[in-house]
């Protein structure tokens, strides 16, 4: 399990590559507080997709996670998380409490140097 | 027809750093059954469920040896079984509630409900002070006529 | 200091679709220890090799059980114990010789000495028509500090 | 483990992919007889290139491959052996009676096209 983080224009997205089951739960819970101490000001996305395994330790990492931001103001939302440890966030009930998007949500920013960028 | 073709056990420590091992030597060991990415992936998230649940409950304050066993049948059936010589379960049906759990925060109560929804079968025994084992059965769909 | 930090042990049937199965889950315990990609191939192949001597030699006509166990110190050695209660072996100095081998055509007579070559240490005890044990260690090197 | 053979302009490549041990071996030592049947006045070239996994289970197959090739006066050749496979192959010295190429050799027709395509 490795973590880490990088500012996009939207946010600070939090990665985790790997195997997330209950041992290296605690690892992703301290990066995840470390990460959030760093940055208080900014909405931040926790990006699933480069989970190779998950169980049901990961939901306690993300509702911990959601429970943090949103307590210090921010906005919070989960990006990318694979199929099958959607079906475990599925099955706990807790897409009906936190946000799932498939990727970042585009900034107009991005669309613009898109456009550039053609 | 339901003949017994292979079998193996494990036996470990109850550490976390063990957890990974027990799902990816069961994983190896299903592989001959030829499942698919998804199917292994059910069978390694209810080890992990069930093996976890020996760490953080069975053997809460202590460390004891964790079984995880493994048959394979000709119909495509693997059984596994979890077994630990912990603290036991008073109530397993309150215990196999959503939701349910005496750990800590770290723990949402969903482990044997997704045990359940992974596996096709599930079934629980144990005795405070004894210890507990879970058995679990999944059947593996024969492709391309390879069984 | 050399104290045991972790172990586990495997147990099996002498079939020939249980070496990957074998090696495999080793090489996830062994995972533990941080060792590279080429570290943890030795290992799997020390295990191969040490495992299909068992289905190949011990059990030669029969199938019977296998045990694997492993142990791993806090000074980064894994000990790797492949047992059977086959056959056993006459002259241990003659049947350690690179190229000799009782075995078919398949069979190159490498096997020890590829154990040999790819872990620390090897030591075979056996008694014929009891069963033998090898034992190999390799010291998994520490890597950016990370014991 | 996965075996496959193509024609190449200096003979025939037969590939194994995955791990091969002894479980695996009878199969590959199969598939070498089978396909040298199909091209009995070819040469052969084994590429290794996609094993993930070998011991010296392997040394039985490439040996007895070699024998049947050179056999039916056809040449034998190694193309693509990883490099752990390769200490196998080493410790055991039919590094001697055996060519290990790193890849399959240029013909001439080949260079050929390589100048045209340019
Ligand atoms: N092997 C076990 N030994 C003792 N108690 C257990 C064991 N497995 C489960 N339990 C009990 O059942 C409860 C529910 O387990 P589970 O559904 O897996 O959720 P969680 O592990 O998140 O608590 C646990 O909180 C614990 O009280
Ligand atoms: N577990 C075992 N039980 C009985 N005999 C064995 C065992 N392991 C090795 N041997 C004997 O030692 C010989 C040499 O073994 P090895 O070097 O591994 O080469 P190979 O397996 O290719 O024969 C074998 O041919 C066999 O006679």
């Amino acid at each position: 399990m490795k973590c880490s983080h990088k500012r996009e224009r939207c946010g600070i997205v939090i990665r985790f590559h790997g195997e997330l089951g209950h041992h290296e739960a605690a690892q992703c819970v301290e990066y995840l507080e470390k990460t959030m101490t760093l940055y208080p000001t900014e909405p931040i996305f926790l990006d699933l997709s480069g989970l190779t395994f998950m169980d049901s330790s990961g939901i306690a990492v993300v509702l911990g996670a959601q429970r943090n931001v949103l307590g210090a103001g921010q906005s919070f939302c989960v990006i990318g998380t694979p199929p099958t440890a959607m079906r475990i966030f599925q099955a706990s009930g807790i897409c009906r409490r936190v946000t799932f998007l498939p990727a970042l949500p585009q900034t107009e920013g991005e669309e613009d140097d898109l456009c550039t960028a053609k | 027809m339901h003949s017994e073709i292979n079998q193996m056990s494990i036996k470990f420590l109850s550490r976390s750093s063990n957890e990974a091992f027990a799902r990816q030597a069961v994983a190896a060991f299903a592989a001959q059954l030829d499942p698919t990415i998804e199917e292994i992936n059910d069978i390694k998230t209810a080890v992990s469920e069930a093996v976890t649940n020996c760490i953080v409950h069975a053997y809460r304050e202590t460390t004891g040896y964790i079984t995880v066993s493994a048959k394979l049948f000709d119909d495509g059936e693997i059984r596994i079984v979890v077994r630990d010589k912990g603290c036991g379960i008073a109530d397993i049906q309150q215990a196999r509630q959503p939701m349910f759990t005496t750990g800590d925060a770290g723990r949402s109560g969903m482990g044997f409900t997704i045990m359940e929804s992974f596996m096709d079968r599930l079934r629980v025994r144990s005795r405070e002070g004894i210890g507990t084992q879970v058995t679990m059965t999944k059947r593996i769909a024969a492709r391309f006529g390879t069984r």
